[in-house]
């Protein structure tokens, strides 16, 4: 058990565990994207309501979803880092933010452009929306504060506090969001209820969210070794690696 | 006082001491050297316990006290030196009783109700100066004293004060670690630590 | 030996208090912003008589918000400069016990302020009379959570210079729940309806910041000095 | 020999903007503290699509102006601070120009951006699109105005003196023509009502305080000097 | 280059100095010492023109450029050297040709592009010395400098360079006006002012 902590804590072994992991999760991934969306966007019926504009969803839904969830990863990171001191973990949250910025942009966009179609405006004060850009602003802080701080490791354990504090207060800023939504009775709006979404529509979005979270595991693997790699810079592990045997030097190089 | 096992620092990427071993007893005067930007003020804000980021290696403290007086001086330029001194006092939970008497010996009698906003840059220095004179009457005899440049801006007599000031501390049975670049009017038995060039 | 907590907490709410005297230009100006926007919100809305009373408490609310914000900016910055905050961490006195005197004295001179002049800019907002009591309350213990939440951002952000609008990123999502449930008690209350259960879920938030903020503000403050 | 005045301007837009620029956050910030207060609006006075776009063009402009506050706050403070203001004084630079240059380059940290990014913020409030070239022009001319007198504020407030909390209630006032005139141009154009003669107010105020504010910065720096 | 008469200096109520005469002259260098608080920065600060408050009595200069080094370095802590001094030329008037040149020579070369916060206390006073060397190139030879404790955190290897300087700007015509606490390695003439006691 703790010999496993301890190789988490080593970068080199972390950095060969992920790149086999990645070997495997990567097309898996990809696979699963491609199948997702020919499934949802060509073999599913057209909403009697919305007609086509609603396979939005199939990139929409999934991206929400995630983002949600990235936020606890980075937390959970955080708080790691804060109470073992491990330096993965700060790598790890360090990491998270950026990745699910990117998911909280993409839930937005994509809500956006389906708004259009289906509000006639591109946003509206939803909840959900509220919430989500809520969301995104709590990741900007966390991305904000790291890059404000030239002393990184100072900056992760700013950015671990900053989590944390934000962890806190989700549950209690969605709720309230929620409440305050309910409280001015919802304007002409209208969200497709997931109980009226037909089976055929929505067997393809769970698989697009599958797929999603994996995408998001990529994702925070692919920007942990660069990280790990740039903290690495001069230790005789990287340049073995770069150096030594070509493979991997050109993986990294790829990735 | 203090004991240091293997220490290493780093700043800004490069290193600036490495494995440093030292012991730091009690009634040891510890003078540390060395031209600017090799890393004093930086072993002293560790040995304070004050940065923590880019060391590595043991540092052992079992010191009663801990008194920093760094190249800023903690003092508040709209209050009174009595004022801030009556802060400081409380925060280490000293009486506040002989604060007037510590601003006369630094030579600011007169001045204790004129905000230090409005003094002169070694008066100022002065006002922090005091808090060794408090620290000495109610403080606790086995402190440790980490002085950064403490002559800085002061003058002549002053400096004579201060170097008194240290001896007695000494003598009594604490510790002081002390940095400098003018040679001090002190006559007691040091130890000096000349750090390496910067790069 | 280690300070009293009592001698601690009454020495730091002094010292605040001074330095509060000695440069009101900090501590008024969240007050005057307050009045000069709530002044300038019928101007730059309009003087609609039929809508100002409506809008009334968002816009009470969300100017208060915004003054806390600009007075939580300046917070631990000059301590951090002169070198203050270091000394304060090298004593025994216990750091969680100083940053609640810190946020204490903060809330007195910049938050209770604001509570005890509401009134007045709710009558200049045409809010109707019998939502002041509500409005005050929510004031009283939003204010406080403000000053809570702020200055968590303040410590994390005082070693970086000009970190001003930054801390406004990073606070203002954790101030959104204060702002929803403080408006809408004064909303209710304004209509005539109970306010009761925002207050006290406002209380309740109030009560777990308390007990809680202090330690992030501790560690924020200990990384700050360290990377500077 | 005194310095040519465009090397004397270039040089300090470049020693601005590298302030500015050293930390990636900061200059993104005001941006940002847009952003985040745009979003209370809706949260304090309520989501409603049907009254939202009638306080847009008030909001806007409110938070503009607060933003650029909170910006001017500091303009001098860090240089007053480490002596290189003092070090300015005493430069053969003409002060009338190096503070021209100051208060170009603050702007264009933060006014500028405010405008190029304003249509976003009017969407999201749902501002009429044919009111934006109004929204656009109004906040290229308001927030240079803001600049201007927000600076003469700070140049006087900057040796923290009692006199402070004076000048600021002096100053702020005069933020109030410019919210008055911009935010309704905003609104006439909303409501497709021509907003020329506002904007050419704008235009007017900020030609003549393009022309006079420097002199008055320059006194308010040679004071705080002294002062200090 | 400088002429006083009957100046006299208060300050915070006090009467620092009363009715002085003084001139200084191409090629002089003046020395004032006291002790703390007793009107240095004050007068140099009224010599630079920076402090017309509280004075009284004529002062008349006919210098082709001022020089001020206060207590205040002067310094963007966010700013490289390089870009600091950079914008000091600029003001001046004078080419950044130098610039570099001017670094190496306060012992700074190789520190160049790191922002000035990461630097010690001393380097970041050397930054500022650096001016000296570019007002010695590119400025007016018959240049005043006002130099209040210019050796503050310099080690004794910087205090010696820092005195040649002055020396050689003496020698080449210019005035220097200096206060310090430390006796100095000159051995140049120079005329020697006391200040009085404060009270
Ligand atoms: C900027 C615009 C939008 C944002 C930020 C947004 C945000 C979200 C979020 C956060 C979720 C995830 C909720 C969860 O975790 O369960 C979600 C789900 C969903 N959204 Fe959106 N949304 C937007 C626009 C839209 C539009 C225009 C529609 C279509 C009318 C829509 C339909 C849905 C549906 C059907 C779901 C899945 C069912 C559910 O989770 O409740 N969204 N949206
Ligand atoms: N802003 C001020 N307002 C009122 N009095 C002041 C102010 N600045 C300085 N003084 C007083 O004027 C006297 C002279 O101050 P000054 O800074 O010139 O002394 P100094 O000779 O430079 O001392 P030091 O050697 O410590 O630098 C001091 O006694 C100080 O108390
Ligand atoms: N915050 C920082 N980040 C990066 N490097 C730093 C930082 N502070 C100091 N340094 C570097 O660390 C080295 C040691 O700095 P330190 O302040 O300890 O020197 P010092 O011995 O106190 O010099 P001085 O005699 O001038 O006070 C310097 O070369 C400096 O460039
Ligand atoms: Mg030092
Ligand atoms: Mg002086």
């Amino acid at each position: 058990m703790w010999t496993f902590f301890h190789k988490l804590g080593s970068p080199p072994w972390m950095y060969r565990i992920s790149g086999r992991i990645l070997a495997v999760l990567l097309p898996l991934t990809l696979a699963m994207l491609v199948a997702g969306a020919i499934w949802g966007l060509l073999y599913t019926p057209p909403d009697f309501r919305q007609g086509n504009s609603f396979r939005i969803i199939y990139f929409h839904v999934p991206a929400a979803v995630v983002a949600l969830a990235g936020y606890y990863v980075m937390a959970i990171a955080g708080a790691i880092s804060l109470i073992w001191r491990m330096k993965m973990a700060e790598v790890a949250m360090k990491c998270a933010a950026p990745v699910g910025a990117a998911m909280t942009f993409l839930g937005l966009v994509s809500g956006a452009i389906w708004g259009k179609p289906t509000w006639g405006t591109y946003w509206v004060w939803d909840a959900r929306l509220t919430s989500m850009l809520i969301l995104f602003f709590l990741y900007l802080g966390v991305i904000a504060l790291y890059q404000a701080y030239e002393n990184k490791e100072a900056a992760a354990k700013a950015c671990a506090v900053l989590s944390l504090v934000g962890t806190v207060n989700i549950p209690i800023i969605y709720k309230s969001v929620d409440w305050w939504y309910s409280l001015h009775q919802p304007a002409t709006i209208k969200f497709t209820e997931e109980s009226t979404m037909h089976s055929s529509m929505l067997q393809p979005l769970l698989l697009m969210i599958v797929a999603y979270y994996c995408l998001f595991g990529c994702a925070l693997l692919l920007n942990m070794r660069s990280e790990l790699l740039q903290r690495g810079s001069g230790t005789q592990w990287v340049r073995a690696l770069v150096v030594g045997d070509r493979g991997t030097g050109g993986e990294t190089r790829v990735l | 006082m203090v004991t240091l096992r293997g220490l290493a620092l780093q700043r800004g990427g490069r290193t600036l001491l490495c494995d440093l071993d030292l012991n730091i007893n009690a009634g040891q005067l510890l003078l540390i050297e060395g031209e600017n930007g090799s890393g004093k003020t930086t072993l002293l804000r560790c040995l304070a316990g004050l940065s923590s980021l880019g060391r590595s290696g043991s540092l052992q403290r079992d010191c009663d006290e801990v008194l920093y007086l760094g190249h800023r001086a903690g003092i508040k330029a709209q209050l009174t030196p009595r004022e801030n001194l009556a802060w400081a006092c409380r925060c280490q939970g000293w009486a506040t009783t002989s604060i007037d008497a510590a601003l006369a010996r630094v030579g600011l009698a007169g001045l204790e109700d004129r905000i230090c906003q409005h003094l002169s840059a070694g008066q100022q220095r002065r006002v922090n100066l005091a808090r060794l004179y408090l620290s000495f009457d109610h403080g606790a005899p086995r402190a440790l004293w980490l002085l950064d440049e403490p002559f800085t801006a002061i003058d002549r007599a002053g400096v004579q004060a201060l170097a008194d000031t240290v001896a007695a501390q000494v003598a009594r049975g604490g510790a002081v670690v002390l940095t400098s670049h003018q040679d001090l009017p002190l006559d007691i038995p040091l130890t000096k630590m000349v750090l390496g060039v910067a790069a | 030996m280690s300070p009293g907590v009592l001698s601690v907490v009454s020495a730091a709410l002094r010292r605040q208090w001074l330095l509060a005297v000695r440069r009101p230009a900090d501590t008024l100006n969240p007050l005057l912003f307050f009045l000069v926007t709530i002044t300038l919100f019928p101007l730059g809305i309009g003087p609609d008589p039929v809508q100002l009373p409506a809008f009334a408490p968002g816009i009470l609310w969300i100017v208060a918000l915004l003054a806390s914000l600009m007075a939580a900016d300046g917070m631990f910055l000059s301590d951090y400069e002169d070198g203050s905050l270091e000394q304060l961490l090298l004593s025994p006195a216990s750091l969680y016990v100083t940053s609640l005197a810190y946020v204490t004295s903060h809330w007195l001179v910049t938050g209770l302020p604001l509570t005890l002049l509401s009134p007045l800019f709710a009558l200049m907002l045409q809010l109707p009379v019998q939502a002041l009591p509500a409005l005050m309350l929510s004031m009283l213990l939003g204010t406080a959570l403000l000053s809570l939440v702020g200055s968590i951002g303040a410590a994390l952000t005082v070693s970086l210079k000009r970190g001003g609008m930054l801390i406004s990123l990073i606070i203002v999502p954790l101030y959104v729940p204060v702002l929803i449930f403080a408006a809408s008690a004064v909303r209710y209350a304004a209509q005539g309806l109970p306010a009761g259960s925002q207050l006290f879920l406002l209380g309740g938030m109030l009560a777990f910041a308390v007990a809680a903020a202090p330690f992030a503000i501790a560690a924020g403050l200990r990384i700050s000095v360290d990377a500077g």
